[in-house]
């Protein structure tokens, strides 16, 4: 049964060995549905197991902690994996139709699942280093994601966003340098064990300001997120939607594990400058989406807004505002996923991105328009989708603590962010089709294939909003867990 | 009531399934669903007493104070049977409207959702959830508004109410997330009995002005107003909809609904009521220089939402008696002249006012109609207006303070609507024949029910209020002062100052009217020195304010993500440094005890060398030059390693050197030489930061070195290495035993890589299936 | 000799950095490297350091002599083989852009930003 | 340290190698070919060879024999690779 | 004596590194460099090793230090030929 | 570079660098080398004989086998898991068994020895790879 | 008995070989040492006599390792190798000194 911790990794690794040995793309569309099909099964067992246990540990190699490499699951990692594993599995289906042909399956798969692979591992592993190596698999994946179909475009867009990120692996590996030259350990768990009651532990700060960068970079907050503008909108939009729901996540994930479980010293500092942080990153985004009239490059920008919001949950720092950030994280993973599958289908209705020269799509598809509907409305905070409560939650507990100037901020960017979805929603939609080259395109009615992933998610983006006691209580244990992690450092260093 | 609230659900997702023969009678059907709820509701009148109300909790998110509460006390009740009851009848005349556009599924899909989340609005006993109904009458109007939504100015108005009413929606929210913390609790039932402990704290001021500014932008209080008069660009039903009973009286039912907790305070009754005068003024100034039909009902609209609020902040029993009273007259006359204006629009081709007239020829019972309609809404007797004029007036006059002030305006705002109504009423219906664009008639029987039914209403009930009074609105008001008051309604109170005040307005209004009717030339001039006195439009102004907004930030974007790819990677390294540095700063009292030396000397030799061939490597021009000199830095580190215990570590280094500057000199060949590309300046610049950051993490490996704050758990590896793991080479075994996941990764990434670098740079090949 | 080692590294980062803030991409890539050359050592340095007695264990002897931490070497190690991976795609990725674009200059790479 | 071969003598030969190695660091450095670059990196592997060769004896472990190895086989693979890109082009 | 012998092996060997490294700065050109960076490294590599084996003194050791020195003999001209083949000095006269 | 010397010498430097690899592979374990190491010397030693006949031209029976190394030794790594799950000890659990032989005590072959060898010819790919594509032809 | 004859040939040549070594390096020493002394670089196209390829590697090699003669190239048909000399006099004196190293090489590879 503990071995299944592991297989968020391990799975993906054996569909990359068969995809390298059996070269059919054929066969590769099916095994990247299979696979990402399993492993919704799997982290929805693992979601149970961890209902029953808490927190489950996986000592590899059978190594104790904190010698060898441990993998945990907690409730944090584990909604990540299940949220992480409904995405990837939309996004295989997704691939399947808007995926050129120069692009071979094949190949994609590879990569996809190196992508999966390096994030379910930065998901379950508790050994800051193991993490390390987890963000350069998901790095170099995404690197080839990127350049996956080698236009001019792309070839910048990936050169920009490699040297950006790369710059912040060096920094996190500095981090874990330092960190270990200063405790001597690098599972989390001892760390926290270490760190709590040091009085030296403000020692640690400089090692945290190379993580605090290196996460920023990764989850793009405000001075370190000019990769992500940069690049996001030039691959292939399945990549794009690959890349929106998850990379910046794990971003936050990390944020989030780090800064609740060993770096709690000096909360005031971090706490304010994470706050402070949250704040220019949603202004930021959401202006700039505001600024253009391309469907990704302003999905691109909420990315970097919705961040703002997450960050703002870490900063706040009460379970209420922890387990605000992880519904908020999980809502926008869901969400944001499918706004990019749903610009896609535009796109692919139109060819072409640009919203000024594309229209009348509401008259067209009514379908087309509900599925664009449900994830836009959940990013804007409709009631009652899932966006509404984890804006709420966040709001209630910034207020609740005090924190009026970084909950003002969040209010007014949600007005930013409903501007951006009614400016899609207009000219895509609303406004007739202007009389240009694009016009003349058929609409094709739209396949299976082509909108199931998107009916999968706004689903879920619905049963969410509808269920959120359920989720809430979930992502509140999961914040407790952070707040107090005894019961994770005695799994994983006694268990 | 939860029932009613799904029932109106699955009516409204029914439309779309319906079979084809009853599809046509959808409107009918949805009438009737209304119709069945006001019916349902109007049985339990009785129930709902003074001292009585009905409520329902299912628990939902309880951590979060999140429940569904209903309640169903007086002041519900006068809100869900207007919704109801105009509900029924605005269908009934959709019907035969909406019968030339295309999409009336989608039409009476939204305006049934509408009602019910306006019926939940006004059922909510949680303030969360009355807050997600509130959102969801901003977004479904949205839908209404932009019905016919290839016309710019439709999207434009659907845009402006819904950010309007949107932001005014999230800072109510705020405010109640505010309050809601003191007594922890978002219930109504719990606010209410713990008014004074809200009152008291310190957050009441923030809290109150948060939750007026979703108020206020809901029921289009001056200075938010402007979005009203932009809505009417949706299909006349709706506008009749909006207007009368849903959507703007939401603002008014919270108001009512909070007053017994936030109300009674001189910040209640001085915002509230100066917002609520100068509201009214607005209105009833503007209302007469329009021309168009529904741009004139619109500023009327907001002449009484004006009183409304007014009433409201003013807070006595008188006023709010009156405002309870007046929702009813106002709905009534409201919902008809929309009805009618659509008519006449349908009818006729045009809402223009200049292009109208004598049209009680072609429709003398639309005439009817309307008379008694704008009778009531200039408060002439019998009609039901008049009684609510005159209690207004009353509540006026007792109120506390500021009456004389208040009165004076409210005089003045109440003669401009006389002068409006009279006017309406003539220029439209009375005088010479309009040049219509169609010829008019008065076919279609359907259409008049709605408007018909009201207008009797506002003069049956004008004649005998005493049941209105008794069984409606003393409920009402008893759930809005918190405390059992009694009404009882007449339409003569004797000759008093109100009486007076009465006569006044209506003669000034009749002078006024008579004014604008004689003398053409006024109406014009007037328009003119409002076009000079009040030359920015508001909604004007939140256009260019919007402009100006998307503007700043584009100018802002194009400077935060300006393309250069080095100035990017400097801001980076800038942010970096400088939190380091302050965090060395910070925390400068550690203690440093590593000695200085340079021996053994090769080991400082080949520091030196590392030092030199980097900094050729930094400035040479020659790309071999640089290149080489790279490795030859990372050959004297690998040696560094090598003298400093790592074996396989520095022969991994010098393969891998190796190995790069082969790949290196692969494609240097086809690549271009370096060039003077950055000028002496920028190169000291650039030298400066990168020295300040190489500074700093010179003084963070030191102090890392310096700082042992545990054991490290290397001591496990060398004890356990040989006997656990079976191996003499204990960084081996830590590759493939100990932290063998690390390798796994760390081949993944190479594997990831090759494929992606052959994918590169071979010749790319379709896919085969 | 750990000062001059912090000294070395925190040049190395100067150069890196330096190179960074080029506007040729293969002196980019160059800055790249000595970045993560600076990183090994740093991580390296920061374990400490044991001149001259290599972690390796006899048959049975168990830990006698104070040997050099084994723990940061496979750090470093897997560092450096991630970073060849990663240095290797860089150059592959340069180099198909400059086929692409005639170009070195990032100062050119602005089309995608706004 | 051992006592067999004395320190001086392994200084001394340290101190060759080093001054070995900044003789051939300048000869990388001045080029001009890259031949003649490549022919100096050629030099500087041997040279580090030889420091290891010392060192070894100076810390008494035979482990450092295995580098050399690697050392000349890379450094001939080096060699001969880059030379194949240089057949047209210099500078 | 060993410790003179190994220690007239490791100076020797030191020094003819050296004199290879002087000789590739001295000469004039390509060729000549490449006459002094491939003959001379390459015994002196071979004089340490055969220092440093006799230092240590055991079989292991000798077996690495042959494998070093013949892969060295073999390597070392090819490199050098490797360089020297890629040169191109513009138009090499045959005889000058 | 086309230099017959050159591709005389390929014959038996080859076959001497690939015995250095294994090597370094199979005493990786006690002895510096290892997996990595050896993969890498023996990748270059396969790739030697290209640089000597300038022979990289794109064959897509040349190409297929780098992949088919990393398949060969991700699997290899994958299979050294599954004796510590069928021994019922947490994943990656070195087993490890003695082979006999005579004159010696025996072998000590266990699963992370496995993995190594595994890393040993994912490694070979991978240079194969990196070689083949950086040097094409165009 | 042919294995015994090609042994002894290559321990002499061996031996031969080490001579060779010693002494050209002593003499590329002492040059590299004694500045002002004139060399006079050449390149010379030397016939080859060998037909094995081993031998033709060992003949290269061993060519390169001796004073001032590198081998640069071999022609296509392996009839000619292109040596550059360091201190050039005499051709036909190169090239007889070049023939007496190709017999012995020769001598071993048959
Ligand atoms: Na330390
Ligand atoms: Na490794």
């Amino acid at each position: 049964m503990i071995t299944f911790v592991a297989l968020p990794i391990l799975l993906p690794f054996i569909f990359i060995i068969s995809l390298l040995v059996f070269r059919s793309d054929r066969l590769a569309g099916w095994l990247g549905v299979f696979g990402s099909g399993l492993l919704i099964l799997l982290s929805g067992y693992l979601f149970i197991l961890v209902q029953k246990h808490g927190v489950i540990a996986l000592q590899m190699g059978g190594w104790e902690a904190p010698f060898g490499i441990t993998l945990v699951v907690d409730f944090l990692s584990a909604i990540m994996l299940v949220v992480a594993a409904l995405i990837v599995f939309s996004i295989a289906i997704y691939a399947l139709r808007f995926l050129p042909k120069t692009i071979r399956l094949n190949r994609f798969f590879i990569f996809f699942f190196g992508l999966t692979m390096g994030l379910n591992g930065a998901f379950v592993t508790g050994d800051v280093f193991n993490l390390f190596v987890w963000f350069e698999v998901m790095l170099m994946s995404s690197f080839v994601l990127i350049t996956l179909g080698r236009t001019k475009e792309q070839l910048e867009g990936g050169i920009k966003y490699m040297s950006l990120n790369l710059i912040g692996s060096l920094l996190f590996l500095a981090g874990v340098g330092l960190l270990y030259g200063k405790t001597g350990t690098l599972n989390m768990a001892h760390l926290a064990e270490i760190l709590k009651n040091d009085n030296q532990a403000i020692l640690m700060n400089t090692s945290a300001v190379l993580f605090f960068v290196a996460f920023g970079i990764k989850a793009a907050v405000f001075p370190l997120y000019f990769w992500l503008p940069a690049s996001y909108h030039t691959p292939n939009i399945t990549i794009s939607s690959l890349f929106a729901g998850l990379l910046t996540k794990v971003g936050v994930y990390t944020f989030i594990r780090f800064f609740t479980l060993f770096f709690v010293h000096d909360q005031q500092f971090w706490h304010q400058l994470l706050l402070i942080t949250a704040g220019f990153t949603m202004v930021a985004g959401g202006m700039a989406a505001a600024a253009h009239y391309e469907t990704r490059r302003i999905l691109s920008y909420h990315i970097i807004s919705q961040i703002g919001y997450m960050i703002m949950g870490l900063g706040i720092f009460t379970p209420l505002a922890i387990a605000g950030a992880i519904f908020f994280t999980i809502h926008n993973m869901i969400a944001k996923t499918n706004t990019f599958l749903v610009a896609g289908m535009i796109a692919k209705a139109r060819g072409t991105f640009e919203l000024k020269e594309v229209g009348g799509l509401f008259k067209q598809s009514p379908f087309l328009a509900i599925l664009f509907m449900v994830p836009a409305f959940a990013l804007a905070g409709v009631p009652p989708i899932s966006g509404f409560f984890a804006k709420f939650i966040l709001i209630k507990a910034g207020l609740e603590n005090g924190n009026y100037v970084i909950t003002a901020v969040a209010i007014l960017t949600g007005m930013l962010t409903l501007y951006s979805m009614i400016k899609i929603w207009n000219e895509a939609f609303l406004k007739a089709q202007p009389a240009n080259e694009y016009a003349s395109t058929p609409f094709k009615k739209l396949k299976f294939a082509e909108y199931f992933p998107s009916v999968l998610l706004g689903a879920t983006s619905i049963l969410m909003g509808l269920f959120a006691a359920y989720l809430f209580d979930f992502t509140m244990n999961a914040a407790n867990q952070l707040i107090d992690p005894s019961l994770y450092i005695e799994t994983v260093l006694k268990g | 009531m939860v029932y009613i609230l799904l029932v109106f659900l699955s009516a409204s997702l029914l439309i779309f399934i319906l079979p084809g023969w009853l599809k046509k009678q959808k409107a009918i059907l949805l009438s009737f669903v209304q119709f069945a709820a006001f019916i349902y509701f109007l049985s339990h009148v009785s129930e709902i007493t003074s001292y009585h109300s009905k409520s329902i909790f299912i628990e939902w998110i309880p951590q979060l104070g999140l429940n569904l509460e209903f309640m169903l006390d007086g002041l519900s009740m006068v809100f869900a049977l207007l919704v109801t009851g105009i509900g029924a009848l605005v269908f009934l005349y959709a019907k035969d409207y909406m019968k030339s556009y295309a999409g009336t599924d989608k039409f009476f899909f939204y305006l049934m959702l509408f009602s019910g989340a306006m019926l939940g609005l006004v059922l909510s006993g949680n303030l969360i959830q009355l807050f997600i109904f509130w959102e969801l009458t901003s977004f479904i109007s949205f839908f209404l508004i932009s019905f016919f939504h290839e016309k710019e100015s439709a999207r434009k108005a659907a845009f402006q109410s819904l950010y309007i009413t949107g932001f005014g929606g999230l800072s109510m929210l705020a405010g109640i997330v505010l309050l809601g913390s003191v007594v922890d609790s978002y219930s109504f039932s719990d606010w209410l009995s713990n008014a004074n402990a809200i009152k008291e704290s310190n957050l009441y001021l923030p809290g109150l002005l948060l939750i007026l500014a979703g108020i206020f932008t809901k029921s289009a209080q001056f200075p938010f107003h402007f979005w009203l008069p932009g809505a009417m660009q949706a299909p006349a039903p709706v506008s009749s909809y909006l207007h009368s009973a849903t959507m703007v009286k939401a603002g008014i039912f919270l108001l009512a609904r909070l007053s017994p907790v936030l109300g009674g305070t001189p910040e209640w009754t001085y915002i509230i009521s100066l917002t609520g005068v100068l509201t009214m003024l607005t209105g009833s100034y503007f209302a007469i220089t329009q021309t168009d039909l529904k741009g004139i009902l619109a500023f009327t609209t907001i002449n009484a939402l004006g009183v409304l609020v007014l009433l409201l902040g003013i807070n006595t029993t008188e006023s709010i008696k009156a405002a309870m009273l007046f929702l009813f007259i106002h709905a009534f006359y409201k919902a008809t002249l929309f009805m009618v204006a659509g008519l006449i629009e349908k009818k006729t081709g045009t809402r223009e006012l200049r292009q109208l007239g004598g049209l009680i020829k072609y429709m003398p019972l639309t005439f009817v109609i309307a008379f008694l309609a704008l009778l009531s809404m200039a408060g002439l007797p019998p009609l039901l207006g008049f009684l609510g004029k005159e209690l207004i007036y009353e509540a006026k006059v007792q109120s506390p303070g500021i009456a004389s002030m208040i009165l004076i305006l409210g005089v003045t705002s109440n003669i401009f609507m006389v002068a409006v109504s009279l006017y309406f009423a003539r220029k439209v219906f009375l005088g010479k024949p309009g040049n219509f664009p169609k010829q008019p008639n008065e076919r279609g029987a359907a259409f008049l029910i709605g408007p018909g039914v009201l207008a009797l209403l506002s003069l049956v009930l004008g004649l005998s209020p005493g049941k209105l009074g008794s069984a409606v609105i003393k409920p009402a008001l008893s759930a809005v002062l918190g405390e059992v008051a009694e009404v009882k309604l007449k339409i003569w109170h004797g000759f008093n100052q109100v009486f007076f005040l009465s006569m006044l307005t209506i003669i000034l209004g009749f002078l006024l009217y008579v004014a604008m009717l004689k003398k053409d030339k006024l109406l014009i001039y007037w328009k003119k020195i409002n076009d000079v006195v009040f030359a920015v439009q508001l909604d004007e102004v939140f256009a260019w304010v919007m402009d100006k907004f998307v503007a700043v930030s584009k100018l802002k974007t194009k400077t935060v993500q300006h393309g250069y790819h080095r100035l990017y990677i400097l801001t980076i390294i800038v942010f970096t440094s400088l939190l380091l540095w302050f965090q060395v700063f910070v925390t400068r009292s550690w203690n440093f005890d590593i000695p200085f030396t340079l021996r053994p000397f090769y080991i400082s030799g080949l520091a030196l060398v590392i030092i030199l061939a980097s900094a050729v490597s930094a400035v040479s021009r020659s790309r071999i030059v640089t290149i080489i000199s790279m490795g030859v830095a990372g050959y004297g580190i690998s040696l560094i390693f090598l003298y400093y215990s790592a074996v396989d570590l520095a022969i991994t280094q010098i393969l891998v050197e190796t190995l790069t500057l082969v790949m290196f000199m692969a494609i240097l060949q086809k690549l271009p030489r370096f060039a003077v590309l950055s000028s002496k300046k920028t190169r000291l610049r650039d030298f400066l930061i990168a020295l300040g950051f190489g500074s700093v993490m010179t003084i963070l490996a030191l102090k890392a070195v310096n700082v042992n704050l545990n054991r490290s758990i290397s001591d496990f590896y060398l004890e356990n290495s040989y006997l656990k793991a079976f191996g003499e080479n204990v960084v081996n075994v830590i590759l493939v035993d100990f932290r063998a996941l690390d390798t796994l990764g760390e081949v993944t990434v190479l594997t990831i890589a090759a494929v992606g670098v052959y994918l590169l740079l071979s010749k790319p090949k379709s896919r085969k299936l | 000799m750990e000062i001059i080692l912090a000294i070395v590294v925190g040049l190395l980062y100067t150069v890196g950095v330096y190179l960074l803030l080029r506007r040729s991409i293969l002196k980019f890539i160059i800055g790249l490297i000595f970045m993560s050359n600076a990183t090994n050592l740093l991580v390296f340095l920061s374990a400490g350091l044991v001149p001259g007695s290599p972690a390796f264990v006899q048959a049975g002897s168990g830990s006698s002599a104070p040997l050099a931490d084994p723990l940061p070497q496979a750090l470093v190690l897997t560092a450096i083989v991630i970073g060849l991976g990663i240095v290797v795609f860089t150059l592959a990725l340069k180099y198909k852009f400059f086929e692409t674009t005639g170009t070195d200059d990032l100062d050119q790479l602005k089309k995608t930003d706004n | 340290m051992n006592d067999s071969i004395s320190t001086t003598v392994l200084l001394i030969a340290f101190s060759l190698l080093l001054a070995a190695l900044i003789l051939a660091f300048t000869r990388l450095l001045k080029g001009p070919s890259i031949n003649d670059r490549i022919a100096a990196m050629d030099v500087i592997s041997i040279v580090v060879m030889g420091f290891i060769l010392v060192y070894s004896v100076l810390i008494n472990n035979a482990m450092y024999f295995d580098i050399p190895i690697v050392i000349s086989l890379i450094s001939f693979i080096g060699t001969v690779a880059v030379s194949t890109y240089l057949k047209h082009k210099n500078g | 004596m060993d410790k003179i012998i190994i220690s007239i092996f490791i100076l020797a060997g030191s020094f003819f590194i050296l004199v290879a490294a002087i000789g590739l700065l001295r000469f004039k050109d390509l060729y000549a460099r490449l006459h002094a960076g491939t003959k001379a490294p390459s015994f002196g590599i071979l004089l340490l090793l055969i220092g440093v084996s006799i230092y240590f003194n055991t079989p292991v050791v000798y077996i690495k230090s042959l494998f070093i020195i013949v892969f060295i003999y073999l390597t070392a001209p090819l490199g050098a030929h490797a360089i020297a083949k890629s040169f191109d000095n513009k138009g090499k006269n045959k005889k000058q | 570079m086309n230099s017959v010397i050159l591709q005389l010498a390929a014959k038996y430097l080859r076959w001497l660098l690939i015995s250095f690899a294994v090597l370094a592979l199979l005493r990786g374990h006690n002895n510096p080398g290892g997996g990595f190491i050896g993969g890498l010397m023996a990748g270059l030693a396969i790739v030697y004989k290209g640089f000597a006949f300038n022979a990289f031209q794109v064959k897509e029976k040349l190409l297929k086998r780098p992949e088919r190394y990393m398949g060969l030794g991700l699997f290899l790594i994958l299979l050294s898991f599954i004796p510590s799950v069928f021994a019922g000890k947490p994943l990656m659990t070195g087993i490890w068994i003695t082979v006999p032989v005579p004159f010696f005590s025996g072998i000590k072959l266990g699963t992370p020895f496995l993995f190594d060898i595994g890393v040993f010819f994912t490694v070979i790919g991978v240079t194969l790879l990196f070689v083949f594509s950086l040097t094409q032809k165009k | 008995m042919k294995i015994l004859k090609k042994t002894y040939y290559l321990l002499a040549f061996c031996l031969f070989y080490l001579f060779k070594l010693v002494q050209s390096n002593i003499y590329i020493a002492w040059d590299i040492l004694t500045p002002g002394k004139q060399s006079n670089p050449a390149f010379v196209e030397v016939p080859v006599i060998l037909n094995s390829d081993t031998g033709l590697l060992m003949f290269s090699n061993l060519l390169s390792m001796t004073p001032g003669t590198l081998s640069l190239d071999i022609s296509r048909d392996k009839k000619t190798m292109l040596v550059h000399v360091l201190y050039y006099s005499d051709e036909e004196q190169i090239q007889n000194g070049l023939k007496e190293m190709q017999q012995k090489i020769k001598r071993i590879t048959g």
